[in-house]
């Protein structure tokens, strides 16, 4: 024999913690659908699942495309928040649907699924992400240094300056934050709070000299003076990065930069 | 249809892929495929560390990681490999660090490293401090710190492009690659990437089993795409089992929660690896602690109703070494268990982790057609690769390591093989293979279910062919398999539709997967020895004399359609190290 | 606006939310204060009939609005700058803002018999 | 056990012949603006900071000028019942209080005008809306300014 399957009776193991009887409970998924394929219009669809609360939303959706509704589309891979590909907007607020349990969102109403604001619905809950990637690669997301010839070792750098960006290297680049921003929704033109993020990564690093034209970048019209200190990154960034301080940071450079 | 001509096509934007793309870019056009936008690649998953012979903390040298791979590898592995392997990791840490990758620092500024599993001083003397980290998201700044250089040096992606079919044309008795055939997941059109060189870096295959590590997107679609033109695949019945998977989920929980003092515990409370190592206990290494584990909870001392974990015990441990060590897994703890490590153990099992085998290759990423010949223009570096440095059994930290060295040398064989080659002809209707998949899948009536059978087929996987086999349960697999293989073409899905149609693509998957898991378990039956990650419970000593050798598997078809895995095998190269018994 | 599709941002996007639609409504009630004040230059007798229609228990109330806009937008404001220029200032937005709110009550609260103590007396005679 | 409340999967009641299919989609639902590759239009120089600092800077002077105002207007003296001719000619008999009313009536203009300027360009989604809107604002903002500034300064209590 394999590995093991065990009688359910001669298995008294000690009580769980946390896991004592896992009832499950029947919840209601409304779903924004949206099919160019069908449709012009995005309409809500209501699901009704028997789950686990300690389940994922994740799960839930999966219930639902691999049991009910083939048609159901949304991005997903590692399934337990590190790869970002499934911030979505849930019970009205950004969030990964892998890291979300249904039993933390009050599963008694409706739970409401719809894609993230401000970025181009393309088929239900994917969007476009594209512009999203440009603000990213606009803010030259990358170690830029002027040596001539490569270094045999590495370069140095103390625990302090390394600590210095630690909080917005755990980025990864899943556009809650973005989407979340009252600014962006209306002007997609903003840079919007990821982008400064990952520039924030580069610019308090103490090995890259090119801060000064990242500074000078979001010091653009569309730059970090749009930002309006209004919070929704920070409290929707499933990685807990403090991203409003890391704009208020950038602003402050900016500042001591000119005077 | 679209047809794109390229010097070089990579297929894969993880580590692998990505690690390629900087060396290609600069020597040739290159085009990267992904089917995820390459920040999602699962290599950001990985948190351990990548070995790196620095000697920064303390005496080290390459020659002893050498030792260390072939030793964890239980001696299968390719010696001449591994020693590129070790040497060039020092090169691979510090070329990372000048793209900028944010490693922990020492006291005076360099790179800090710490202890991981397997890896030893002076040929396993006493652990030594090898591994290169960031924190705990090693494999996330690999994965951020590849894309941004990419990024900088203008690399072409084509993002959400599923790499379906190989295109192999044979040009004068000779099988050279011609490109791939890609399927755009946002317009469902069909693309045709003429290349001269095509780099697989699509990653592992961990899908097939239910409690698995992996993301859901590593179906081994390169490894299927490769395999079914009538390349070999090698030694692919080793999958790494790694001992620590939260219950039912398999989410990883580091190796590196052990290292600090995190202690296995059955229903009794009882530390039980005292019993199975003595010397190393919670420490010992992957594939013996997963059967450990499994030991226990088969003999009735697993935990929970239904017997079926053990616990990982941290509350031991003062919060603010959790804190500072551990924040990611104590997260995962908290959010997915609703558990507090402080003072509550956590549930864990054995969760399927790491392809050890792949498509051949030879030390410059160049894809094998048998045991020796090499396919022009076909190159693999990665998970989905099989150089092989794992061997039976791959040590933690030289997965991040292989693909950074691999992926690089993959890269720049490929780009200098394009600068000289010519184009091969593109095959008459390159996208017939394709094109048909699609219109059968969605044109079928068919009354399957691909939840049901990819459900089936993960749970056959997981009793069969996991952390114990023996002729009887991987018979009953191969019997299931060619079951669900059978049902497989009556699959139908309910999206007809062209934009983003990811029920159809889950479908392509299973197939994969399907194909996959058959080499796994026609691979391992045929192996009737212990080695590694492939434990035979009726053969539980290793057979140096009968098996010291790659298994080569091809796909047969018959005159009648039918399809059947050959076996062949490949002797190891074996250079410095006899095989001893390893012990830990 | 189909339901649900209202973001449910947390203190941080509606203070912000108030503190612009406070802001715009005080700058038009700036504008049209220029407006009537500049009639001291052009006519005291119109400048005196103007101030009188003030004078009622609804502009007063009006006038009661309006303190509460200027004095959340400048409390809030203040908090902004904190934000700002406060190395801390982000992690406490949260207590800020709801100590902001506490003055605002309290300040709110005084005012009200000075700004609709009149009122009160032309409705309810004194 | 799962079941769904509406019909099919798809969206939306279809009624007669289906306008959009496979080959033929609906428009996407587009976000209001989007970032293209284009879309930097930078636009160097200071300007966004110096606003930026402007409206903190102005908000502290603000507060003590407004405040201070709303205090003597509406609660020192016994509010606006005895706002009239008289009390403003005994105000600004005074040099302190013309140049605290000014200052406070430039800073608010400019503060306010700035806010608005940000207002307009988050809202307002063509360029062209966008240019006229503005147009508007500092056409008015300019006319009261000088206005204000012009009562203030060439006021006379013996206009009577
Ligand atoms: C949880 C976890 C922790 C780990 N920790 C460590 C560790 O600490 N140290 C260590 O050394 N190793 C570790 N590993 C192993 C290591 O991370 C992986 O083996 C390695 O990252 C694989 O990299 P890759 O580039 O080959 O593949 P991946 O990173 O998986 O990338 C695969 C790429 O291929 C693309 N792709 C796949 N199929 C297709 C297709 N059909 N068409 C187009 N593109 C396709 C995907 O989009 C993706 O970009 C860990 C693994 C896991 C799962
Ligand atoms: C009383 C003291 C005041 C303080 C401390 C103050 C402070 C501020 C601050 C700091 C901002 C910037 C907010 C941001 O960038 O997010 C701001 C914005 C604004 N203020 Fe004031 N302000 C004051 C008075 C006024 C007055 C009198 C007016 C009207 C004329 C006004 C109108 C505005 C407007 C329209 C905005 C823009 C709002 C936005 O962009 O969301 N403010 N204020
Ligand atoms: S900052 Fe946070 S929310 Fe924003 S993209 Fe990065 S991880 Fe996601
Ligand atoms: S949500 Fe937007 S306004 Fe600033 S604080 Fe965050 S970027
Ligand atoms: S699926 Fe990877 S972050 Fe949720």
């Amino acid at each position: 024999m394999a590995t093991p399957v065990l009688d359910k009776a001669d298995a008294a193991g000690r009580p769980e913690p946390g896991f004592a009887d896992s009832p499950y409970i029947t919840v209601t998924f409304r779903i924004r659908r949206f099919n160019p394929e069908v449709s012009a219009e995005a309409a809500w669809e209501d699901f009704q699942l028997e789950i686990d609360p300690k389940e994922r939303v994740l799960d839930g959706l999966h219930k639902i495309k691999w049991d009910i509704d083939g048609t159901l589309t949304f991005r997903r891979s590692c399934a337990h928040g590190i790869c970002g590909s499934d911030a979505m907007r849930i019970n009205g607020k950004n969030r990964l649907a892998c890291k979300t349990l249904i039993k933390d969102i009050n599963p008694e109403k409706p739970i409401t699924v719809e894609p993230i604001k401000g970025l181009t619905v393309l088929k239900d809950l994917v969007v476009d992400m594209e512009p999203f990637f440009q603000a990213y690669r606009d803010v030259m997301p990358f170690l830029v240094t002027k040596e001539t010839n490569e270094p045999t070792r590495e370069r140095l750098q103390s625990a302090e300056d390394r600590e210095r960006f630690d909080d917005t290297t755990k980025c990864i680049l899943c556009a809650a934050c973005t989407s979340s921003c009252p600014v962006f929704w209306n002007d997609g033109q903003y840079f919007g709070p990821a982008a400064i993020v990952n520039a924030h990564r580069f610019i308090f690093d103490s090995r890259d000299e090119a801060g000064e034209q990242r500074l000078e970048i979001l010091n653009d019209r569309d730059g970090v003076w749009r930002c309006r200190t209004t919070f929704n990154c920070t409290d929707a960034c499933p990685r807990g990065i403090e991203v409003t301080k890391a704009i208020q940071e950038v602003k402050r450079a900016l500042i001591t930069r000119r005077y | 249809m679209k047809i794109h001509k390229y010097d070089t096509v990579i297929v894969g934007a993880g580590g692998a892929g990505m690690r390629a793309a900087i060396e290609a870019t600069k020597r040739s056009r290159t085009a990267v495929l992904t089917k995820l936008y390459p920040t999602r690649s699962h290599t950001g998953a990985a948190q351990g560390g990548m070995a790196a012979a620095l000697a920064n903390v303390e005496e080290d040298n390459w020659e002893w990681h050498t030792f260390d791979t072939v030793k964890g590898g239980d001696y299968l592995v390719d010696q001449d490999a591994a020693e590129i392997l070790a040497k060039e990791a020092i090169d691979a840490v510090l070329d990372l660090e000048k793209m900028g990758l944010p490693f922990n620092r020492t006291p005076n500024g360099t790179i800090d490293q710490r202890r991981f599993g397997g890896h030893s001083r002076n040929h396993g003397e006493a652990p030594v401090r090898r591994s290169c980290y960031a924190a705990d998201r090693t494999g996330h700044m690999i994965l951020q710190t590849l894309y941004q250089n990419c990024v900088k040096e203008g690399v072409e992606f084509f993002n959400e492009f599923y790499v379906l079919d190989q295109l192999v044309t044979e040009v004068d008795g000779v099988k050279k690659s011609a490109g791939v055939v890609a399927y755009e997941l946002a317009t469902g059109e069909i693309h045709i990437f003429q290349a001269k060189a095509v780099i697989y870096a699509s990653g592992g295959t961990g899908k097939f089993f239910k409690v698995t590590s992996n993301a859901h997107t590593l179906t081994g679609d390169g490894q299927a795409a490769v395999y079914r033109r009538g390349l070999p695949l090698e030694d692919m019945e080793f999958f790494q089992f790694h001992p620590t998977g939260i219950w039912r989920m398999g989410i990883l929980l580091t190796e590196g929660a052990r290292g600090e003092g995190g202690i296995l515990r059955n229903k009794d409370g009882e530390r039980f690896m005292e019993k199975y190592a003595p010397v190393m206990k919670d420490l010992a290494s992957r594939d013996v602690v997963s059967r450990s584990i499994y030991t226990e909870i088969r003999e009735g001392r697993g935990c929970g109703p239904e017997g079926d974990h053990v616990y990982l015990d941290l509350t031991h441990l003062p919060p603010e070494q959790l804190d500072a060590k551990l924040p990611d897994i104590t997260e995962f703890a908290r959010t997915y268990l609703g558990i507090e490590p402080y003072t509550d153990p956590i549930p864990i099992q054995p969760t399927a982790h790491y392809a050890m085998g792949g498509i051949p290759t030879n030390v410059e990423g160049e894809v094998l057609s048998d045991n020796t010949t090499v396919v022009p223009g076909l190159y693999a570096a990665g998970e989905v690769a099989c150089v092989s440095v794992h061997g039976a059994n791959r040590l933690g930290t030289n997965s991040l390591l292989d693909i950074n060295v691999f992926g690089r040398r993959a890269g720049i064989a490929a780009a200098e093989y394009a600068h000289k080659a010519d184009f091969v002809e593109l095959p008459e209707n390159p996208e017939a293979f394709v094109v048909e998949q699609i219109e059968r899948l969605r044109t079928s009536t068919g009354n399957e279910r691909v939840a049901t059978l990819r459900r089936e087929l993960q749970e056959t996987m997981d009793a069969n062919v996991m952390v114990f086999r023996t002729e009887q349960t991987i018979k009953t697999a191969v019997e299931k398999i060619a079951e669900l293989r059978e049902r497989y073409r009556n699959v139908a899905i309910q999206d007809k539709g062209k934009r983003f149609n990811t029920d159809l693509l889950e479908a392509i998957e299973l197939g994969n997967l399907l194909d996959l898991a058959e080499v796994m378990a026609v691979s391992a039956l045929a192996r009737k020895e212990s080695r590694g990650g492939h434990y035979r419970e009726d053969y539980p000593n290793r057979d140096d004399v009968n098996f010291m050798r790659h298994t080569m598997a091809y796909r047969e078809v018959g005159a009648d359609g039918s399809e059947t895995v050959r076996l062949d095998y490949k002797p190891v190269v074996q250079t410095r190290y006899q095989p001893m018994e390893r012990k830990y | 606006m189909p339901a649900g599709t209202l973001y449910r941002g947390r203190e941080g996007m509606w203070s912000w939310v108030a503190h612009r639609v406070t802001g715009v409504l005080i700058f038009f009630f700036l504008f049209v204060h220029v407006l009537d004040t500049a009639l001291v230059r052009v006519s005291p007798e119109d400048y005196d009939k103007v101030v009188a229609t003030y004078k009622t228990p609804i502009v007063a109330l009006l006038e009661y609005g309006l303190v509460a806009a200027i004095l959340f937008h400048a409390l809030n404001g203040l908090r902004v700058i904190a934000v700002d220029f406060w190395s801390q200032g982000p992690r406490y937005q949260k207590q800020m803002f709801w100590a902001v709110m506490g003055v605002w009550v309290v300040l709110m609260a005084g005012a009200v018999y000075p700004v609709l103590g009149h009122a009160a007396r032309v409705l309810f005679g004194s | 056990m799962s079941t769904t409340e509406t019909a099919a999967s798809g969206v939306g009641p279809v009624e007669g012949a289906p306008v959009y299919g496979v080959d033929n989609p609906a428009p996407l639902i587009e976000a209001p603006r989007k970032r293209t590759k284009k879309s930097p239009k930078s636009t160097r120089g200071n300007f966004e900071l110096a606003a930026w600092l402007f409206m903190r800077l102005s908000g502290i002077v603000l507060v003590v000028l407004v405040i201070g105002h709303l205090l003597i207007q509406l609660v020192l003296d016994g509010g606006v019942s005895k706002i009239g001719f008289a009390f403003v000619a005994g105000r600004w008999a005074s040099p302190f209080w013309q140049v605290w009313d000014l200052l406070m009536l430039w800073l608010a203009m400019l503060h306010g005008a700035n806010g608005l300027r940000t207002v307009i360009n988050d809202y307002a989604e063509r360029p062209n809306s966008r240019l006229w809107l503005k147009a508007l604002l500092y056409t008015a903002t300019v006319f009261t300014i000088l206005l204000g500034t012009l009562v203030i300064f060439t006021f006379d209590p013996n206009i009577r």
